[in-house]
């Protein structure tokens, strides 16, 4: 059967014949990079216009339709005109830090990839602690955010900056511990161990309310962490014009729009792949013909469905509600998220030790 | 009973926001409510009202007359000095002299459209017109002549 | 020239909202005084669009001075150029027609509830909901072509004359208007359910901008900025003109000061101006739309003041004539210069994204504060 | 309180001020010296309680200014004009800020526009146009060639 699993597989024999294990190693790093980057751009594109789609329909308007058919090149378009604009810096910023700021964003961004099972087989480094590894690296986004907001020498960019770092950080937790009661079920931090775990079912079914619960508040803490309306805070722009990134533009705007994207991405793939098995195919218990039918359907196409899903809602909810003020914010995480999820995985840690869950 | 309004409370924050949700949603799913007009490719089908105001014009008649009288009624109406009347005499066959138009001179750039010159105007010789698209690549294209070239007035209007 | 404070003595922050920027709706200049993120101190720098439109009415004539004010506030721009005509009315003693009295009023109303609408969405922009803009859009796309039909423009009508209106109703203006009002009474739950009922909506209203009674009558507030703090100032039931006497409506106070009660006092003007134009649409009187006037309008020589409620609040003409054809002097009382004043009273104390919610609730057209 | 009933009930105070005839509502006209102890008056006397100062202007009368006050009561209902005779060289007078705080920005409108300077006034600086503006706009005598257009 073609699969991408079978695909890397014979690529990498086919290569170990040929070459030494070294040359085998460094060429392979480099086909995955340039996969990785390929990868960001197509993101880039897809889910730009997706985002501009779905707000058009929920806007009762038509979106964009006149480049390409039916719109779908209007973001090539928008990147050529966004790559042919000049990249200013204005004159009191701290250049180094102010052109640094957007690469540190895509970095960290790319950085989470690493772990991320894209389809059965399918994945860049499956390293034995790829949920912690998650939860470490896309912390580190907030500092390319200070780092954007202070360098710019502007009084909004700061705002948003500041606010940005007290947001991902309080929404750290809640994140973490979603993601905890998780690690509790299957108990080990390994990516395809949690989903080879969900083999019979998913998680989202399997653990009752409280797995329910927990990847709602993962999806709300996200949303936070992505800076996402309703938490787009950190831009906000009836507020502060564009935030922490007011003052950038042409390329260095669009590093900071493409890492938000793929960020939207990386955890909306992290909350598939925990909650709703990854490329796992919807399996239910001993049912054995119904879980052959599912088997049918390639696993890259259960992956990209379920992420795809979860990238619409996040836009659905940004399309709906109102933005949160910034100590309503606070209040939201310190107040409800963070003592409901730990109840929540005082339960789980419960169920997984009586083994409740299917 | 604060856990119960801590639970109430969250319950129905929950269920405000699906409410929104569930509108958005719908007009997601309903591309028959979508009001998207595409401007230039409906210029067939689009219908301007009658009384919509685009900018002033005299009207001719096939024989090339109009119904000026040159009575600078409009140009005295007007609030922006759009209108500047330019009058010649002509003489009747009687061999009299008679006051005529001679340049009836719009400034679309200093109009507002705000019908008072058409109100004005006691032989029904100009109108609002329905156009709506002025832009031109140089201003001086704004400034126009409304009585034709070689266009005189209707016999028996006074 | 506007002197450059970064930050003041004490270390607080300094930042210019405006004149270029998302939620000041034009081009309104606030320069803030931070600490933090709370406000100490608001204070506006007007005039980026001041164009002196009482000097230029000073060499215009009664006739001809009326479309000017529909540069003023845009909005209610049908309302504004009816308090002009009321004005020369009362100094020139001209009788309206009832028929004229009715097709202003319904006019009135539908203006209204048109500025209603954008300014929903313009709320709910400001507070971070997109979508409403879009669905505010969709009806008051429906009124603008009623308007065009009747009018012939969609925002800045110049339908009024003094004596009466310039044209009398399309043929289709009943229909329509019915049809609109069907479609309306949908929408309007609509709204509720989109954004009044949203819990961050309302975290976001609640408690915020708080204006005393007091306060609002000392600021000179009008509108439904002082109705939201229970005051009684709807000039339609306190000084009637036109047929508002005769119609069937309730002046919409609430009690709460804050941003939430101004925002409930406007929605709930929404279906009170439905029903005013349900009440009226039917009985529209038969005759004259327009009295007879002279052609050359000159008002006695003494001071004429005249007031109508527009969607912002009380605006008031002031002539003062000196028997010519041109006023010679004339002063525009505009709701939103008033409304603006208690901004910094409102707004200290409070976050920088409280204070975009406050001026949303205010309502500010800025022309309409410049003149 | 209707017309007559405010005009004599106005009368009754220390200062009395004078009367104009023939205006839609009653119309006091005040000396500057005597305006803020007047206006006291006006805001707080019972019976009078004008709180709702709706309308301020300044006129030019070439000779002279006025400072037209138009002032209504939200309690009782009534409503009043005062105006306030100037001196055309010096326009001068004290500010009622602190009684209305409305007047504020309408007197710095009035600084403004017409160069009418508002003694205590916390804050008078220009409000529409520059702060190095030449003249005022709304007087009679402005002539400014740049930015009138005649027509």
């Amino acid at each position: 059967m073609l699969s991408i699993e079978n695909i890397t597989h014979s690529i990498d024999a086919w290569l170990n014949s040929m070459f030494h294990p070294t040359v085998v190693l460094l060429v392979e790093s480099l086909i995955v990079g340039i996969c990785a980057i390929s990868l960001f751009a197509v993101l880039g594109l897809v889910l730009v216009l997706m985002e501009r789609k779905v707000s058009a329909y929920m806007q009762i308007r038509l979106g964009p339709n006149r480049v390409g058919p039916g719109g779908t090149l209007q973001t090539v378009a928008d990147t050529l005109k966004l790559a042919m604009k000049e990249g200013l810096t204005p004159d009191g910023a701290d250049k180094f830090l102010f052109n640094l700021a957007p690469f540190v964003v895509i970095i960290v961004a790319m950085l989470i990839l690493a772990p991320v099972a894209f389809a059965k087989g399918t994945q860049i480094w499956d390293l034995n602690i790829g949920v912690l590894y998650i939860s470490a690296v896309s912390s580190l986004s907030v500092i390319g955010i200070l780092m954007a907001g202070w360098a710019s020498n502007n009084k909004y960019s700061l705002l948003g900056a500041m606010r940005s770092g007290a947001q991902i950080v309080s929404y750290e937790l809640s994140a973490g511990i979603s993601v905890i009661s998780i690690v509790v079920l299957t108990g080990s931090l390994r990516i395809q161990d949690i989903i080879a775990s969900q083999q019979d079912g998913w998680w989202l079914f399997k653990g009752h309310i409280p797995a329910l619960l927990s990847f709602v508040i993962f999806i709300i803490a996200v949303t936070a962490e992505t800076n996402r309306a309703p938490f787009d805070l950190a831009e906000a722009e009836s507020e502060l014009t564009a935030g922490f990134h007011t003052e950038y533009s042409g390329m260095k705007f669009a590093l900071f729009f493409l890492a938000e994207y793929v960020n939207i991405f990386i955890v909306c793939a992290i909350a598939a792949t925990l909650y709703l098995g990854g490329w796992m195919p919807l399996h239910i218990g001993h049912w054995t013909g119904f879980n052959q039918v599912m088997d049918y359907i390639p696993s890259s196409l259960w992956f990209m469905g379920k992420t795809f899903f979860l990238i619409f809602v996040i836009m659905w909810f940004r399309w709906t509600f109102p933005r949160l003020r910034i100590d309503q914010l606070l209040n939201l995480e310190w107040k409800y998220l963070l003592p409901i999820s730990m109840v929540n995985l005082l339960l789980m840690t419960l169920i997984a030790i009586e083994g409740w869950h299917f | 009973m604060f856990l119960k309004k801590y639970i109430s409370d969250v319950f129905g924050a929950v269920r405000s926001l699906l409410k929104g949700m569930r509108l958005t949603g719908y007009y997601f799913t309903h591309r028959k409510e979508i009001i998207t007009q595409q401007y230039p490719d409906n210029k067939e089908e689009m219908k301007l009202p009658e009384r919509f105001r685009g900018e002033v014009v005299m009207l001719h008649d096939e024989k090339n007359e109009h119904a000026c009288t040159g009575c600078t009624a409009c140009e005295l109406a007007c609030p922006n000095g759009t209108i500047k009347i330019i009058t010649k005499f002509d003489m009747t066959p009687e061999g009299k002299k008679k006051k005529a138009l001679d340049t009836f001179i719009y400034h679309l750039e200093l109009c507002t459209m705000c019908n008072l010159c058409i109100e004005a105007c006691p032989t029904d010789a100009i109108k609002m017109a329905q156009n709506f698209e002025h832009s031109v690549y140089d201003r001086s294209e704004l400034t126009k002549k409304l009585n034709k070239p070689g266009s005189k007035i209707r016999e028996g209007v006074e | 020239m506007i002197q450059e404070v970064g930050t003041t003595e004490q270390g607080e922050l300094v930042i210019n909202l405006g004149p270029q920027h998302p939620s000041t709706h034009g081009v309104l200049h606030l320069v803030i005084t931070l600490s933090g993120e709370t406000i100490k101190k608001v204070e506006p720098h007007l005039g980026y669009i001041h164009r002196s439109i009482e000097k230029m009415c000073e060499s215009l004539s009664y006739r001809q001075f009326i479309y000017v004010t529909s540069r003023m506030d845009y909005l209610s721009s049908h309302i504004n150029n009816h308090g002009c005509a009321l004005c020369v009315e009362k100094g020139m003693q001209i009788e309206v027609p009832p028929r004229a009295k009715v097709i202003r009023v319904l006019m009135d109303e539908l203006t209204r509830l048109a500025s209603h609408q954008l300014w929903w969405g313009a709320m709910a922009m400001d507070v971070g909901a997109l979508t409403p803009f879009f669905h505010a859009f969709r009806e008051r796309e429906a009124i603008n072509d009623i308007m065009e039909e009747t009018c012939g423009a969609r925002l800045t009508m110049n339908y009024m004359v003094p004596g009466g209106v310039m044209a009398d109703l399309h043929p289709d203006f009943q229909k329509k208007v019915k049809e609109f009002i069907r479609f309306f009474r949908t929408k309007i739950d609509e709204y509720d359910e989109l954004v009044t009922g949203n819990v961050i909506f309302k975290s976001r209203m609640e408690g915020i901008g708080y204006l005393s009674a007091e306060s609002a009558v000392s600021y000179g507030c009008t509108g439904p900025t002082a109705r939201g703090s229970g005051v009684s100032c709807d000039i339609r039931k306190l000084y009637p003109y036109e047929v508002y006497g005769q119609l069937q409506f309730e002046e919409v106070t609430a009690t709460g000061g804050d941003c939430f009660a101004r925002y409930m006092v406007r929605m709930q003007e929404m279906r009170q101006s439905l029903s005013i134009i349900e009440q009226l649409i039917d009985n529209i009187p038969e005759g004259e739309f327009q009295a007879k006037t002279k052609a050359v309008l000159k008002l006695p020589k003494g001071e004429f003041y005249s007031r109508v409620e527009t969607a912002r609040g009380e605006f008031g003409v002031y002539i003062i004539s000196e028997g010519g054809t041109t006023p010679y002097r004339i002063k525009f009382r505009s709701p939103g210069f008033s409304n603006l004043s208690a901004l910094d009273h409102m707004a200290r104390g409070y976050k920088i994204g409280d204070l975009v919610a406050i001026m949303g609730t205010l309502d500010l057209v800025i022309p309409d504060i410049d003149r | 309180m209707n017309k007559e009933e405010l005009k004599v009930r106005l009368e009754a105070l220390l200062l009395p001020p004078t009367f104009e005839e023939g205006a839609e509502w009653t119309t006091a006209v005040v000396d500057p010296a005597g305006w803020e102890g007047f206006a006291r008056h006006l805001r707080s006397d019972a019976g009078l309680e004008f709180d709702f100062l709706f309308c301020v202007t300044a006129v030019d009368w070439r000779t002279h200014f006025t400072m037209v006050y138009h002032l209504t009561s939200t309690l009782h209902r009534h409503t009043m004009v005062v105006k306030v005779k100037l001196d055309h060289d010096h326009p001068s007078l004290p500010t009622v800020s602190d009684i209305w705080r409305t007047a504020e920005f309408h007197e710095r409108e009035a600084f403004d526009l017409f160069g009418v300077v508002f003694t205590g006034h916390p804050d008078l600086r220009r409000l529409f146009m520059t702060d190095e503006w030449n003249g005022w706009p709304l007087r009679k005598d402005y002539e400014d060639p740049v930015n009138m257009i005649k027509l």
